[in-house]
């Protein structure tokens, strides 16, 4: 045990913690909220074998998608890839497992983890081609799906400001699952374009507070051009 | 944007009604944008509840996509938060009404749009959720694929996005409603008869021509 | 259905949607949080054979206490009710019902709800006494308790600032269960000291979307001057 | 506050280490706060993490008061958050270090604090969950009861608010950890026999009396 302020450290001893065979999950929605200079440290220092939670491939060329290219991801669990040819192309030459989940349901998996649970009992996709790969169990006379929680070894997320007890604030679209894997993984780093003392952020507006952070990272908002120029939109 | 889309779009903005929260599923529907007044409420799966389009020649906010992901805007009112709160907003039918692109629509309002076995699978997305709890799902699509081939048909031979969701379809060349009886003919586009109507479609229409409109 | 501000109306009003025999969630852990105004109004208004649910019975004479004292509440669904002398003897009269549940899986199972699932599979209580409540299912190997989400018509909750739309932003500990049962019950009915025009509040420091809001009232900070003064700490 | 109580304190407060997130049950545990050195943050289930002592004099905050009802302030650092965010803490292991204080604990750590049936019962609380999942708790609690019956158990009689959950027991008359072969008394009273010590504990004590420290 540390103290609360040791968290804050540098990308490269951050990332190094990370094992080959880590089960990672990785916030953001397309580019926003994609921690793309902690991604960018993972593919520098060579890790494989990888294991990815996100919710999309990002797009060839940026983000997870560079991992991928360089064949250091052998499973994605993922709500959409379809804006990276080359995730589709590994998924169907069978280079890299690809496991889809509805986009609420990935969502609430993670969400679930944090919360510590087994699983949760949905009706979403019963009755469609998701509903064979799920244990069922009857409840007050209906039929539910067991959807169980995603839990992961480490979660990479981006916040637009943190402070160096690692207390995170995300801004705008670039919420979506940060706050999630945040909570979900065993030990979760965190990229900020700011990092200030304690007492630097207003306590309500905390989206994710200091405990579920296991190490911070302050980095140049110039990271993430890399992403932003590529995206297609 | 083609003449037959620009139809479908300005007979879908009349779906929508003040105090709607509305979802604009990828593609076609991102469309109805500038066809919404002012007294709605955009939401998109990525986190964002109150969603305008970016203004002309403003520069992109690089934190600020939809869930198609292109670059937008706010209204004032509008909220951000995260990815179990948007769909919780889905599942508990809080979004009042969504539209969505499709593959396949059937008289039962089943829907098939997110695979085709073998050629196009990239992932589900928001779609089976938003399909089986927004309380009012229509489909805007062409009525026929680019081969001609009808869309709107008897069973749906593609995987499910999800069972009996449909309310309403509009296509260039109809509106028609999901009954319990089957799929009801509400509008005819302009200059089309019933019978080019039936020959460009696989499932039944009911039709009362007497109380028909055009669109 | 009516344009998006018009949610916005008086106490009477919104409170006059509730009928007898309603199941209603209330904000509040104690006092802070309590929607003390609106509880004041549904006794004013007279609703009777009501179930609330709520972490605590707040303590006798204030909030919830008021109406439990009336003999308004048949069933009280909470965590911990040791501040309401008045509560435990309803309780062991046998003149309200009192179900008892971990304030943790209390929380989740109202979180739940608001994500529209069946249930939840946890681990928390078994092998003590309220296991035996719970049916129980068998995965990967271990057993698991079913919890099922928690269900409401109504619920009432306590803002500290609000938009016409029904954005809401807590503050402080009166954040607790309040964003929670917002998105769980059917209606929510919030109350909130400062209410302003759309665009007043921060997009990302909203703590509960107006997409569940279903009225939004103003009250006085004075309104909750009988809560503050009679807790006992 | 009573020299024992006070000497309880004094002794827990050697249990948390820098960096700590601290959970402190209602009563006696409470009492630690002015124990605690500033690298720690105390997590309240309400849903504050960093709280401290209200100032001397300060007046009351009427929105932040601690799980017991108490008005507190917080510390630079802090944050606040709904109940289900505060409970992931709890179940996700990320409160490090919680004390309680308990009507019995037994050989097994089961620990009992928060039902005697038929007399008191007045609901769960956040226990539970603090008791199953937090890595390390501590009790907090006098040696016996107000009638000299001991509190340190074979087995606990009443039902359990978690079993094997506890790690450590501070009492007035000594210091026991939970181990597999039972419980081990690490340090004893000042002034206190070893004979009488077993004459105040229903529970078997393993003692190394050359290992043994004062408190």
């Amino acid at each position: 045990m540390t103290g609360l302020a040791d968290k804050y450290t540098s990308i490269e001893e951050a990332i190094a913690r990370i094992p080959d065979g880590a089960t990672i999950m990785v916030g953001g929605f397309g580019s926003p909220g994609t921690p793309f200079a902690l991604l960018e440290e993972l593919l520098a220092q060579g890790q494989k074998d990888l294991t990815l939670i996100k919710n999309d491939a990002n797009e060839a060329g940026i983000g997870i998608g560079r991992l991928i290219e360089a064949g250091r991801v052998s499973r994605l669990i993922a709500s959409h890839i379809g804006l990276n040819r080359i995730a589709i192309e590994q998924m169907n030459t069978g280079r890299m497992e690809v496991d889809i989940h509805p986009q609420g349901l990935l969502a609430e998996k993670i969400r679930c983890a944090s919360a510590g649970h087994y699983g949760f009992l949905t009706d979403i996709g019963l009755e469609t081609e998701i509903a064979s790969q799920r244990q069922e169990v009857e409840c007050d006379g209906r039929t539910w799906a067991i959807e169980p929680a995603l839990y992961a070894d480490f979660a990479l997320v981006h916040a637009e400001h943190a402070d160096r007890y690692g207390n995170l604030v995300y801004r705008a679209a670039a919420i979506n699952f940060n706050p999630l894997v945040a909570m979900a993984a065993k030990h979760t780093i965190a990229q900020s374009y700011r990092v200030d003392e304690p007492g630097s952020l207003e306590p309500e507006a905390v989206h994710t507070p200091c405990a579920f952070i296991s190490a911070l990272v302050q980095v140049p908002v110039e990271s993430s051009e890399q992403g932003w120029k590529k995206h297609v939109a | 944007m083609s003449p037959e889309q620009q139809r479908i779009l300005a007979r879908a903005a009349r779906e929508v009604l003040p105090g709607h929260i509305v979802n604009l599923g990828i593609g076609l529907p991102t469309g109805l944008f500038p066809y919404l007044g002012s007294d709605v409420l955009v939401h998109s799966e990525n986190g964002v509840l109150g969603c305008s389009p970016r203004g002309d020649g403003e520069p992109p906010d690089y934190d600020l996509i939809d869930s198609g992901g292109a670059y937008i805007g706010t209204v004032p009112g509008a909220s951000f938060f995260d990815s179990s709160v948007s769909f919780a907003m889905i599942r508990r039918s809080r979004v009042d009404i969504t539209f969505m692109g499709a593959f396949e629509v059937d008289e039962e309002g089943n829907l098939a749009n997110w695979k085709i076995p073998g050629k196009f699978s990239p992932g589900i997305g928001g779609a089976m959720e938003l399909a089986q709890k927004v309380p009012r799902l229509v489909i805007l699509c062409s009525h026929n694929d680019k081969h001609g081939n009808p869309k709107i048909l008897q069973r749906c031979r593609l995987p499910l996005t999800a069972p009996r969701c449909v309310s309403r379809i509009i296509t260039d060349k109809a509106v028609m409603d999901v009954t319990a009886d089957g799929l009801a003919l509400v509008d005819i586009a302009e200059g089309l008869s019933v019978d080019e109507l039936r020959e460009a479609t696989e499932a039944t229409l009911i039709i009362d021509e007497t109380r028909l409109g055009r669109f």
